[in-house]
């Protein structure tokens, strides 16, 4: 069977990005800004005309890498939700990438510029084969591209804080890279196969037969507790704060927003695509996910109700969402994935938006990152006060926005559950109360007039009007718009969602 | 032959522990270069060498003198211990 | 699992004693030059225990020779491509974690991990 | 129908106070809530001297990790955490090794009909003599590109952290490093005359040579590099920059990986729409054989010989 033309998009999505890296290294810092937006507004154009033909023919397909078929060659595979999450991974990186990028040119040395761009263009390229890929050792390789362009967009303005977030965030990951890849050789000495389809049917085999189940689990267990490393579940996120509170704020958007994503996402298709959830289910490892789950939710929250530093603020957030989307996981029910997949979507939503207007927050107010000094902030920089607000309205899980539908969902998959119901809910109820207590804290201090405090401080101070930056002001539209979307009309993405999980298995 | 690969599996084992015990960084190294040098010998004898040749180039070779590298640069090879003091004067006295 | 097992393994199982030894070198040492050996460390054991699946005693290379081209006499050519591939990403690691590391000695003058920290915290840039 | 409404009016309105609360000109509370405007605190100089000293104090003291004990307990806790994760790491691994199938033996569940197919016809279908060379760089081919990009982004990730503007490095003599180089040692001039030419011609052998024996692009380009940082040891970076540049490299690894994604390109869209790809394989065991993947080494071979050498310069002295 041959393809139609838009069936070769993923290809050509992926070798795009492949290919704009190096053409931004011999490009100047200027042009290579030019080649890296419109590399990322065409990737994202090509995953929507992808997606409509893939819900147009309402299934998904496999599409050869190469001219040999299934089990010797590569391949990747094309389904709705796969091509949404492109599509959504592509708007959210281009969206922080301009509405960083008035602070970015700034920061970053001229002469370097041009290397940013192609850390960026490498990480869309890893995101969208993880996203794509049906073959476990091509996601290894891109598993570790995508660190090591993390790792570069960490340290990309290099001051003592990044030098060391960035060491921290290698160390880490490395541990979790070596874990995930001896999982893999386990898989591959129990099954002889890479492929993730055929793995799946080798493994089901051998757990009809009940051989070689120590093993099997062995494998399962690493490869889950590698990528729960390299995501920064909550024992390992000691890297984090200070990796998205100190780098610039577009490295910050995209790292909280889609880099541990990545690994998550890779995780879903490991329990779906390749062992198969039923056995997953019936191990202990998601319970285990369960606990650590809930831990960082509560740890998360507590330690960014202690911040002061609001970039360090939402950055344990980040910790804290990351712990909510491990919960549904340990749920173990397809109610449970479904709802962390949505989270997945609204915290990459919201917590770009909060990093970027953050910044917007800091540079009325002498660059500061302070919440102290932030007082007033939301009336000297309007757009980015309101954009803070409906960030931290939807974390909070106010109705109207995203934060509020995932957390609706995690609730309705808990009551099905009976064991984890109310522990569950109560982790629910007792983070969204600490997630009131931090965020309202802060939209309070920068909404209370700036009279309170002396004049002496306020040196620095200045007024940004929305005209100032005009492109940051559209991307706070945008922002917003994609918050109310997923949080109004939740109902054909949940859909979209659970038909794509549906074809996974 | 069987023997042979026994004794070099072995000898890996005592290079990595003695890695992690060294207390001098040059020795560390140069433990680590003679690792990767048995390694090479391994893949030959599991019949790969194709991965013989990529780590002697490699691991012996470039890593090896990237780490060398690194260690003159962090002013660790010619004294024992890192002495900051030392070192100011050192640069100091090249400037 | 039984002892006898292991024993029967024990190749395999010395291959995951190294990457254990690699892996807490990665996680406990404080220097940081140690702790890039320990990866590297940890990285070998993987590939061995890849490629001692592939071996197949009494088979040869997977070379073509003399235009024989049977299951019989050759080796698994697969975890050989895969070491290949995993030895280029360690070797790329290594040098970036090593320019990390001459970074933050220029800056801070030591290789502890933990003094580093400190140092941060207690001095901002 | 627009009425007009005097100013008086419209300072009553709604929109005119949420305007002004928007702009932060007026404070909705002001009036209605009572509010003391906070007294001016005049500190003294030594007051502001002695808080700023025990700030001081404060700061050395919690980050005196010796005698911190709150410090040192989580440190011990880490450490002892550390150690129970490694041990029963080792645990796990032992108990999942020690029921896997025995190694070398030929009905392991890895010795499949994958690995079959390409013994048995990888040299038909991929022209390559070394059936792993054909695996890497045909069957598999996609890993390989990515293998590639990852050589080429720690590349740059390494020119972030270490290059530095020409200006910059002269200032201080640590920075350049030539100081440190043998300026003229005769033994070491000698030796490297002598035997990079053979280094070189050994790396392009192995690249050349990566579908008819054990070698490849990978392996030989790393050779390749190891000859010219031998050459760079010898003669001093003044020699090596008549004819390698950081825009020399810049070039060579733009159109090596150019080359390479083109050529995947052509190879994954035909294979994927079971369109005939129309390089012919040539007979196998000529050097001008097996189709895409000789290009596809000399590709990797530039790459990684460069990025061998762009580590050491820059790890050396930070810029070309």
């Amino acid at each position: 069977m041959t393809h139609d033309f838009v069936q070769n998009f993923p290809l050509f999505c992926i070798i795009l990005t492949l290919f704009s890296g190096p053409c931004c290294m011999i490009l100047r810092g200027r042009w290579a800004r030019y080649v890296n937006l419109g590399v990322i507004s065409a990737v994202g154009v090509m995953s929507l005309f992808v997606l409509l033909d893939v819900c147009a023919r309402g299934g998904s397909y496999v599409y050869m890498m190469g001219h040999f078929p299934a089990p010797w060659g590569n391949e990747i595979r094309v389904g709705p939700l796969e091509a949404f999450m492109a599509l959504f991974f592509c708007i959210i990186m281009l969206l922080s990438m301009i509405g960083g990028a008035p602070q970015r040119l700034r920061k970053i040395e001229a002469s370097k510029e041009n290397l940013y761009y192609v850390m960026v263009n490498l990480l869309l390229s890893s995101l969208l084969a993880l996203i794509y890929t049906n073959d476990l050792f091509t996601a290894y390789v891109f598993v570790e591209i995508n660190t090591i362009s993390a790792c570069g967009m960490i340290m990309i303005c290099q001051n003592g804080h990044t030098l060391e977030a960035a060491t921290r965030y290698m160390i880490m990951s490395l541990l979790g890279s070596g874990l995930l890849l001896l999982g893999i050789c386990f898989l591959y000495g129990l099954t002889g196969h890479l492929l993730m389809s055929n793995i799946k049917e080798a493994v089901a085999q051998l757990v009809a037969a009940g051989t070689y189940h120590a093993p099997l689990m062995v494998a399962v267990g690493l490869m889950c507790v590698g990528l729960a490393i390299k995501s920064a579940l909550f024992p390992f996120h000691s890297w984090l704060p200070d990796a998205y509170g100190y780098s610039t704020v577009s490295s910050a958007a995209i790292l909280s927003s889609l880099v541990s994503k990545g690994y998550i996402f890779l995780l879903i298709k490991i329990f779906y695509r390749v062992i198969g959830f039923d056995i997953i289910c019936n191990s202990k490892i998601i319970n285990i996910f369960f606990v650590f789950g809930i831990a960082g939710m509560m740890f998360g929250s507590i330690s960014a109700a202690r911040e002061t530093n609001i970039r360090r603020m939402i950055a344990f957030s980040s910790v804290a969402q990351i712990g909510y989307i491990y919960m549904g996981f340990g749920l173990g029910t397809g109610m449970g994935v479904l709802a962390s997949i949505y989270h997945i979507l609204s915290h990459a939503a919201t917590k770009s938006l909060l990093f970027v207007s953050a910044a917007g927050l800091s540079e009325s107010s002498a660059d500061s990152r302070e919440l102290a000094d932030l007082t007033g902030a939301g009336y000297r920089n309007a757009s980015a006060g309101m954009a803070f607000t409906v960030g931290a309205l939807s974390m909070v899980g106010f109705p109207l926005f995203s934060g509020f539908i995932s957390k609706i969902l995690f609730a309705q998959a808990a009551v099905n559950q009976s064991g984890k119901m109310l522990p569950t809910l109560i982790a629910l109820a007792l983070s969204t109360i600490l997630n009131v207590i931090y965020f309202m804290r802060a939209v309070i201090v920068i909404y209370t007039p700036l009279r309170s405090i002396p004049a002496e401080r306020r040196e620095g101070y200045r007024r940004i009007r929305m005209s100032t930056y005009p492109q940051i002001t559209v991307v706070f539209g945008c922002f917003v718009l994609l918050n109310l979307v997923l949080g109004l009309m939740s109902q054909p993405i949940v859909e979209l969602c659970a038909r794509g999980l549906g074809m996974f298995g | 032959m069987e023997l042979f690969f026994d004794l070099l599996l072995v000898f890996l084992l005592v290079c990595t522990i003695a890695v992690s015990l060294s207390k001098n960084l040059l020795n560390s190294i140069i433990i680590y270069m003679s690792f990767s040098l048995v390694m090479s010998v391994i893949w030959i004898l599991l019949e790969s060498p194709d991965l013989a040749i990529t780590e002697a180039a490699v691991g012996a070779g470039v890593t090896s003198i990237l780490f060398i590298i690194t260690l003159k640069k962090i002013h660790a090879i010619l004294k024992n211990e890192s002495d900051p003091d030392h070192e100011e004067t050192k640069e100091e006295h090249h400037e | 699992m039984s002892v006898g097992n292991l024993s029967a393994n024990y190749q395999e199982a010395i291959a995951m004693i190294m990457f254990a030894i690699g892996f807490s070198n990665l996680l406990l040492q404080k220097n940081l030059i140690k702790k890039i050996i320990g990866f590297n460390i940890m990285d070998s054991s993987v590939y061995l225990f890849l490629a001692l699946k592939g071996y197949i005693a009494g088979h040869h290379a997977a070379i073509v020779t003399d235009g024989v081209q049977s299951v019989d006499a050759y080796i698994n050519p697969i975890p050989s491509g895969l070491v290949l591939t995993g030895i280029v990403v360690s070797v790329s690691v290594t040098a970036l974690m090593l320019s990390l590391t001459i970074r933050l000695y220029s800056r801070y003058h030591t290789l502890d991990l933990d003094r580093i920290t400190t140092e941060v915290k207690k001095g901002g840039f | 129908m627009s009425r007009k409404v005097s100013e008086k009016e419209y300072e009553k309105t709604l929109t005119f106070r949420l305007r002004q609360w928007l702009s932060g000109a007026k404070d909705p509370f002001l009036d209605t809530v009572e509010m003391k405007p906070q007294q001016q605190i005049r500190e003294s100089e030594e007051v502001i001297r002695e808080h700023e000293l025990q700030h001081q104090r404060i700061v050395e003291h919690s980050y005196d990790v010796e005698h911190n004990a709150q410090v040192r307990l989580f440190r011990k806790f880490y450490k002892l955490f550390s150690v129970i994760f490694c041990l029963c790491l080792v645990f796990i691994l032992l108990v999942g090794v020690s029921s896997l199938p025995q190694y070398g033996h030929e009905e392991n569940p890895v010795n499949n009909e994958v690995s079959a197919r390409y013994i048995e016809r990888g040299l038909q279908e991929t022209g390559a003599i070394n059936i792993v060379t054909g695996m890497i760089l045909d069957y598999r081919a996609f890993d390989t590109l990515g293998e590639s990009h990852v050589l080429f982004l720690a590349t740059c990730t390494v020119l972030i952290l270490m290059r530095r503007d020409k200006k910059k490095y002269q200032e201080t003599a640590e920075h350049n490093d030539r100081i440190y180089e043998p300026k003229n040692d005769v033994i070491l001039q000698t030796t490297a005359r002598v035997l990079v030419p053979f280094i070189e011609l050994f790396g392009i052998y192995v690249i050349l040579g990566g579908h008819l024996g054990p070698g490849g692009g990978f392996s030989g380009g790393a050779i390749c590099g190891a000859g010219l940082i031998l050459y760079l040891n010898a003669f001093g970076f003044a020699k090596t920059e008549r004819f390698f540049t950081g825009k020399t490299y810049k070039c060579m690894c733009f159109g090596a990986l150019a080359c390479y994604s083109l050529a995947k390109t052509y190879s994954f869209y035909t294979g994927a729409n079971h369109i005939e790809s129309v390089i012919p394989l040539g007979t196998p065991g000529a050097i001008l054989s097996s189709g895409l993947i000789l290009i596809l080494d000399i590709c990797v071979g530039l790459v990684v010989s460069g990025t061998m050498y762009t580590f050491y310069v820059m790890f050396r002295k930070g810029g070309y």
